[in-house]
């Protein structure tokens, strides 16, 4: 079954076209009745939307889309979109984490205004999230990149008498328009020296560089600063502690899996296909060696965010400074590319690929997780999470298995995501990256038992209440918790799918 | 190039007139610096309190609406200006209007959206709203 | 299929028991229980493995297929059984269900949990047992930790949350070191391999294929990497220095977890040391000796000098099985048929009579609410039954003949003594020998202080026998203790099956 | 492309000047003459014909003493606005109130640097010549927000915002309408507007109308016509000053030169509103028999006449009523006419 | 023609103007009118560069730049006012409720 056989060609961007579309149902559905409390209408069509877009994503990575088996990567709109596998299995990430979002939000937005506006900003956000896996020009890059960031500003001020919320916004707002600025900079200096944005085009223009390759480097720098901010690595980093923590729980839930997942798409195409390792290593002038940066950094960040979590009283800001260390994680699949690495290129980028899928469960369950405590009312610290898994041995199951899968325990998904991406960072040659990462896997571990036992094991210090048994919120961790699982059994699939797609870009 | 100096030209002379205007003034004008003079004009009482008031939040709401459809010429106005040549060199109408209607039809949902959420409804006392709906009642 | 089917059939039964009400649960988990044990059996009884699996031998239920295929090597979804792992599957499956009957008394909140966890960890430990892919394995090995992290944190006693962390860390930090280890050794393989399949690895191994990786030499890297494992293993068997978490995870563990604990997580140390340590790598082992054998006496004699020293009797039984587990590594360090095969009968034996002591000291605290040998004496006054089996199994600890503790640690002496590895191997078991003098005071100690003498107690609780569910499982594995020591063949006939290749392999260098 | 040589090149032409130094003296030179040009024509319009027309509607006189029809009041008046008093009140800001007034004459001015006023008066006909029209024009605002805020009178601040969000609404209807006029022309240059113009649309009965787009498209016309009035701020959009509500709105605090220039200011921005209105829709400097200079003036004075008129004859809107006409009305109806313009030219073409 | 050279510059430094806005004031307005001044810069450079290579990607894209700088503004404004309301003021270092 080869769809776009049948289908016009711009059909390939359907995941994006039905989740732009579903964000402006729901806006319509809003301005039809814009003082609802309906609030099952509209996350019903949000999640309805989501898992539409994510099933044509889904359904386009297995009839091979753009892949090579179908004739190749689809050039849409003078190369400025192209969807290939990567971009399809990406998408695929986005749409499962926006759909247990919208899922989660029906509980958590029912006593809020502007619930419209909520979902579609989520759905918003999440086509610009698929527009920057889609994207193969550094303009589309940087507007899908605004697309995406936009809402999520909005999202994370969305509670907007709540000074924590505001807080939030404000600093991820700042961080993020500096970024921005940043990145358009980095763009703009691109520009300057190979004369055009589309990527494959830049790669080729690349020779012009030799006079100005001081200026490339700039660029590519600056480049890398904006997909660090999104990414939520070091040094662009310190909004995501902020944000996380002060954000409605399914938003920051939203931003660290799907957002986080969106600027590494972003990063792997741009670095990989404009800005070739083995071309910039050997330009006349000089070399500018980004894989090298993505080392460091990955290392920074996965230690600053592994160490920085084991610190915190705060179960969302563990989990935020945790995330961030596995931004680290991920950018090992930068960090080990090389010049003649050949197959192993795409390997160890494909696990990464499959972490970030893998991560886009777990995590976005474990925030939701904590929307649920947030919505019992019953805290924030560790202390506050005591003996929780008696009143609700469900949902604290469903934490533990997020908890043990994040800090990459066997049973769950996390263990072979992270075993594939340490084993496909060895297989480059960057086993001390490796070892690192593994290292700091099992520091992390520390951190995420605390939160399992202060669930299980510890008494609490006052007995605790939970009034409501929230349904959405149920529904939702409790398939990100499956999904978590069964992710073990089932990664074969996932993996092979990211490795291949991940290969097609080099 | 000639035609920008020759803008920026009129600007110089365009801000010339005002200041010579001023300097011809200043010579001109007496000063008779008095205390009930300078006082800012509000309908003859005595001033009071500053004028660095709080202002009608709709004012925001317009200038946020204003940003998203300037805007929105910004990028109309290029595609105004190749379509009909773009239509003359034998471009199908389908490709070169359907993405401009697309845009168009995108932010008229929002223009409606915004419509319909009051964001360029002028007066949102909530006193003139709650006697509307007693009167709805009644 | 039947292996997937029994691990599939234990899963399924956790689950099942997780949703059951709490009153029935103990109940309900007794009786899905006992599929896996008739499973086991009926494995048992169709058996018909020959040689080592890992070494070429004709595997028992082997199931192989490809789950992931990822970069150069594949991971396989491969278990299979042979002479080695049934004996500790049975074993497993049995005392499992044994444990979750004597649970019935002492666990009295959150009872599905509980049992569902009991379960839960049956399954992975059944999935320990018979994996035969490193991946797979490993997973399985991992996936014990969590449901006895709870089993110790939740029921366990004042201070469990510390004995839960300090068990949790010893053993994962344990792991890394293994895995690291183990992951060396495949990259040293380096294209000689396809997959994580132990078999393949341990083939490869022997046909001289390990070359140097990360800057060191063949020699070197296997060195590393059997120090790296034997290091990860030892923390879980437990060997001297390192089993401190040991006596904190027992004393705070609810009896019924601490006879899995004794019974069958300590087991896979000793079955993971003989699986890889000692058949993939035999000549590093038998260069490594005389540390190894060191190591074990010194598990022996100074787990059997910490018993004595103890008050509390699950504190003695704990630290006797530091002991006992340093002749299991006596054993595989022999190279000798009865050496290993007495090593590997050894964990069978000791996990059945570990099991024994666990539970009658446990049945006793149900009654009495301490622990401490010098709260009371003559309980076997008011409770004949419970101390009758209480003499009667640590008879058996101490080697009483016909009892399957004589049988292990005679096949063992024999074998050290037959030992070949090195000169002053005889040494080592003379002294290993003396380590069952003070297992003998201790316990006789221990028992002549509580259990003889006239009543005393200075408890508020009444002492009366034990009921009938409480010392039911004592009785059956009294009972399954004196079936194997008087026919020792049951196993140890299948068990030298399948180390004798391993030995063979020792001659070779 | 230069249809015509602009005003400049002509200047440093005579002057036999050549390089850059015939640009900058040749632009500077013609930039005086066409803001004197302007200057003349504000002050005509400012204290005569404003006071005249307002006194026809009235059944009145109005100024009738020094010279034909009372012409010569000018120069009188001039130097009496120039020779008052400058009051500053207390509390203003004063860097942003002495700038306002310079901004603002500022603004319309420099709009006509782009305009072409016939027989090759135009100051420079760079190919975004009407997109620059507009943004110069807007600039206005900000002087606008200079002298609300500057002045520290609650009267101004709402007069400035209210002129603000006046200029804001329908700035939008405006510059769509002008678009559905690029879709004809394919060129944002002045020049070629006019040109595009200049060809025949229909003959009837023997007098060739040519293209002017105010015939083409009417309906645009009459959007454009509507929001331009809005923008210079004439009845009955004439709330940012609305006399009877706010005093004078934004210049209640002014006096002296200062008034004179923000007063000089939007005279010239009616003018610059009826340029650029006649430019995109009226064939420019076209028509029969006359000079285009001369046609330019008439038209430029028709519209100022338009809104002369409607100040005297049209009530003023309440505010709330003149933002939902802007926002649900025009700007509805603007892009109404765009997409229609673009689909029946599409059709057409 | 200008040499490219005087370009970079120029956008450089109209970017370290903004640069330095951001990291000396803690005004949240002004802190976005130094993220304009940044993208502004960027703009330069397009639209230079856009004429030096004789192609029009960099103007057209100096106006996405344009219009995203424009919604990054109206979306941080509407920050900026809940900022305001809730902190009283838009300094932003006030907003300091959680740890940095």
């Amino acid at each position: 079954m080869t769809p776009l056989q049948t289908l016009p060609e711009w059909m390939a961007t359907a995941p994006a076209i039905v989740l732009a579309l579903t964000g402006l149902l729901l806006l319509l559905v809003d301005t039809i009745d814009p003082d609802t409390s309906n609030n099952g209408v509209l996350a019903g069509l949000a999640t309805l939307g989501s898992l539409s877009a994510g099933g044509i994503a889904a359904w386009f990575l297995i009839s091979g889309t753009g892949m090579e088996s179908t004739g190749g990567a689809i050039s849409l709109y003078g190369d400025a979109i192209v969807v290939d596998g990567v971009s399809l299995f990406f998408a695929l990430i986005f749409t499962s984490v926006t759909a247990m979002v919208t899922v989660a939000s029906y509980d958590y937005l029912a006593d809020h205004r502007h619930q419209g506006e909520f979902y579609s900003l989520v759905l918003f956000a999440a086509t610009g999230m698929t527009l920057m896996a889609m994207s193969n020009s550094l303009a589309t890059v940087f507007v899908s990149l605004e697309l995406a960031s936009l809402p999520s500003y909005a999202l994370v001020a969305y509670l907007k008498k709540n000074r924590g919320s505001v807080e939030a916004g404000l600093k991820y707002f700042l961080i993020g328009a500096l970024s921005s600025a940043v990145f358009a900079f980095g763009i703009s200096l691109v520009f300057a020296v190979t004369g055009s944005l589309v990527l494959p085009e830049v790669a080729a223009n690349l020779a012009n560089a030799d006079q100005l390759v001081g200026v490339l480097g700039l660029g590519v720098l600056m480049i890398a600063g904006g997909f660090a901010y999104k990414t939520a690595s070091v040094p662009f980093h310190f909004w995501a502690p902020e944000a996380y923590e002060g954000a409605p729980a399914p938003v920051s839930a939203f931003l660290s899996s799907a957002s986080k997942a969106a600027g590494f798409a972003v990063a792997f195409r741009v670095f990989t296909v404009a800005f070739p390792l083995d071309t910039v290593t050997a330009l006349g002038g000089g070399s500018v060696d980004w894989s090298l940066l993505f080392a460091v950094l990955a290392v920074v960040t996965m230690t600053l965010g592994n160490f920085a979590a084991a610190t915190q009283e705060n179960v969302k800001r563990m989990l935020a400074y945790s995330s961030i260390g596995h931004a680290g994680y991920a950018l090992i699949g930068l960090a080990a590319i090389t010049v003649d690495g050949g197959a192993a290129n795409g390997n160890v980028l494909g696990a990464s690929m499959a972490h970030l899928l893998v991560y886009g469960f777990m995590n976005t369950g474990a925030f939701l997780f904590i929307a649920m405590v947030e919505k019992w009312g019953l805290g924030k610290t560790f202390e506050d999470y005591n003996g929780i898994a008696a009143k609700a041995p469900i949902a604290a199951t469903a934490m533990t298995v997020f908890m043990f899968s994040l800090a990459g325990l066997p049973p769950f998904g996390g263990f072979v995501s992270k075993y594939a991406l340490f084993y496909s960072a060895i297989e480059s040659g960057f086993w001390w990256l490796a070892a690192v990462g593994a290292v700091n896997s099992a520091l992390s571990l520390f951190y995420y038992s605390r939160v399992v036992k202060a669930m299980w094991i510890e008494e609490p210090s006052q007995p605790i209440e939970i009034s409501s048994q929230p349904t959405g919120l149920y529904v939702a961790v409790v398939f990100a918790a499956v999904g978590t699982v069964l992710l073990l059994p089932g990664f074969q699939p996932v993996i092979e799918t990211a490795q291949t797609v991940a290969a097609a870009l080099f | 190039m000639s035609e920008w100096i020759a803008i920026g030209a009129m600007g110089l002379v365009a801000v010339g007139i005002p200041v010579g205007m001023m300097l011809a003034s200043a010579l001109l004008r007496p000063s008779v610096p008095e205390q009930g003079k300078s006082a800012t004009y509000e309908s003859g009482e005595v001033p009071t309190g500053t004028a660095r008031v709080q202002f009608n939040i709709q004012y925001y709401m317009v200038a946020l609406l204003f940003v998203v459809f300037d805007i929105e010429t910004v990028l109309i106005f290029p595609w105004t200006v190749i379509y009909r040549s773009a239509l003359e060199q034998g471009a199908s109408l389908g490709t070169i209007l359907t993405p401009m209607l697309v845009f168009i039809g995108v932010l008229v949902i929002g223009l409606v959206w915004a419509w319909r959420n009051g964001a360029v409804k002028w007066v949102k006392s909530p006193q003139a709203s709650r006697r509307k709906t007693e009167r709805q009642d009644a | 299929m039947i292996i997937e089917a029994l691990i599939a059939v234990t899963f399924l039964a956790a689950l099942v028991t997780f949703v059951v009400p709490d009153r029935y649960a103990g109940k309900a988990a007794f009786a899905l229980s006992l599929v896996p044990v008739l499973g086991s059996l009926l494995m048992w009884q169709q058996f018909d493995a020959t040689g080592n699996a890992l070494l070429g031998g004709n595997i028992a239920f082997e199931t192989d297929v490809v789950w992931l295929q990822l970069g150069q090597y594949d991971l396989h979804w491969m278990v299979g059984v042979d002479g080695i792992s049934l004996p500790l599957i049975v074993l497993t499956t049995i005392l499992t269900t044994l444990a979750i009957v004597s649970a019935w008394t002492p666990i009295s909140e959150r009872q599905s949990q509980f049992f569902g966890l009991m379960l839960l960890m049956e399954a992975n430990l059944l999935g320990v047992f018979t994996a035969l892919d490193f991946f797979v394995w490993f997973v399985f090995w991992e996936a014990v930790l969590v449901p006895m992290y709870f089993l110790i944190g939740v029921w366990g006693g004042p201070r469990r949350k510390y004995a839960a962390i300090k068990f949790f860390v010893y053993t994962n930090v344990a792991s890394l070191v293994m895995f690291i280890g183990f992951i060396s050794l495949v990259f040293g393989l380096g294209d000689s391999i396809t997959s994580l399949r132990l078999p393949e690895i341990a083939q490869a191994l022997q046909a001289g294929q390990l070359s140097g990786f990360a800057g060191l030499s063949a020699g070197a890297l296997a060195s590393v990497a059997f120090i790296a494992m034997f290091f990860g293993f030892a923390v879980k068997v437990p060997v001297a220095p390192l089993h401190t978490w040991l006596p904190d995870a027992h004393v705070e563990a609810p009896t019924p977890v601490s006879v899995m604990l004794a019974g069958v997580l300590l087991k896979m140390g000793t079955y993971a040391l003989l699986r890889f340590n000692f058949t993939m790598l035999p000549e590093t082992a038998r260069a490594f000796a005389l540390p190894i054998a060191l190591l074990a006496v010194a598990s022996v004699i100074y787990g059997a000098l910490l018993a004595l020293a103890q008050q509390d009797l699950k504190r003695i039984v704990a630290y006797s099985s530091v002991s006992s587990m340093g002749y299991v590594i006596l054993g595989l360090i022999a190279y000798t048929t009865y050496g290993v095969g007495g090593a590997t009968f050894q964990m069978v034996a000791h996990g059945l009579i570990s099991g024994l002591m666990f539970m009658a000291v446990g049945v006793i605290y149900n009654t009495t609410h301490t622990r401490m040998v010098t709260d009371m004496s003559g309980i076997a006054d008011r409770m004949p039954v419970t101390a009758g089996i209480f003499v009667a199994g640590a008879f058996g600890y101490m080697g009483l003949p016909l009892m399957a503790g004589f049988a292990a640690e005679f096949f063992i002496f024999k074998g050290a003594f037959e030992s070949t590895v090195m000169e002053a191997m005889p040494l080592f078991t003379g002294a290993a020998m003396f380590g069952i003098v003070i297992v003998a005071g201790y316990l006789l100690f221990a028992m002549q202080r509580t259990l003889f003498g006239p009543f005393r107690f200075d408890g508020e609780y009444e002492i009366t026998e034990a009921p009938f569910h409480d010392v039911a499982p004592l009785a059956v594995l009294l009972l399954l203790t004196i079936v194997l020591g008087v026919s020792p063949g049951i196993f140890f006939t299948m068990i030298q099956e399948a180390v004798n290749p391993i030995l063979q392999l020792g001659g070779a260098f | 492309m230069n249809l015509q040589t602009v005003l400049p090149d002509t200047i440093s032409g005579l002057l036999g000047l050549e390089g850059i130094v015939g640009d900058v003296v040749g632009g500077l030179i013609g930039a005086f003459l066409i803001a004197n040009i302007m200057l003349i024509t504000t002050a005509l319009a400012g204290p005569w014909a404003k006071r005249k027309i307002t006194a026809a509607f009235g059944d009145r006189i109005a100024v009738n003493r020094l010279g034909p029809f009372g012409l010569l009041v000018i120069i009188p008046d001039a130097v009496r606005l120039l020779s008052k008093e400058l009051i500053v009140p207390e509390g203003v800001d004063r860097p942003a109130w002495d700038i306002a007034p310079i901004v603002i004459p500022f603004s319309a001015l420099l709009g006509f640097a782009v305009i072409p006023m016939g027989n090759g008066i135009q100051l420079a006909d760079p190919e975004t010549g009407l997109a620059f029209a507009f943004a110069a024009a807007s600039i206005a605002s900000l002087g606008l927000v200079m002298t609300g805020y500057a002045s520290n009178n609650k009267y101004s601040l709402i007069g400035a915002l209210r002129a603000v969000a006046a200029n804001i609404a329908y700035e939008i209807p405006l510059i769509v309408t002008a678009a559905s006029v690029v879709i004809f022309t394919g060129s944002l240059q002045m020049s070629e507007i006019v040109a595009v113009q200049a060809e025949p649309l229909v003959t009837v009965a023997g007098v060739t109308i040519p293209t002017w787009f105010a015939f083409v498209n009417p309906f645009a016309f009459v959007l454009f016509m509507i929001a331009n009035l809005a923008e210079v701020g004439r009845n009955p959009f004439d709330i940012p000053e609305a006399p009877t509500e706010i005093v004078a709105g934004y210049q209640t605090e002014y006096s002296s030169v200062y008034f004179v220039l923000i007063y000089l200011g939007e005279f010239i921005h009616i003018f610059l509103g009826g340029a650029i209105a006649a430019t995109l829709f009226l064939g420019g400097p076209a028509g029969p028999f006359l000079p285009g200079f001369v046609w330019f003036t008439i038209k430029i004075w028709a519209f100022f006449l338009f809104t002369q008129w409607a100040r005297s004859a049209v009530p003023r809107l309440r505010v709330d009523q003149f933002l939902e006409i802007g926002w649900k009305g025009m700007l509805v109806l603007s892009f109404a006419n765009l997409v229609l313009t673009a689909i029946i030219v599409g059709v057409i073409a | 023609m200008v040499p490219p050279q005087y370009y970079l510059l120029l956008s450089a430094a109209v970017f370290c103007i903004g640069l330095f806005g951001i990291l000396t004031r803690r005004n949240a307005l002004l802190f976005l009118m130094s993220v304009e001044l940044m993208l502004n810069a960027a703009n330069i450079n397009l639209v230079a560069f856009s004429l030096y290579w004789g192609n029009v990607t960099g103007q057209t894209f100096s106006l996405f730049t344009m219009a995203l700088a424009a919604a990054e503004v109206a979306v941080g404004i509407g920050i900026i006012l809940v900022l305001y309301r809730n902190f009283d003021g838009v300094d932003v270092t006030k907003a300091t409720t959680m740890r940095w």
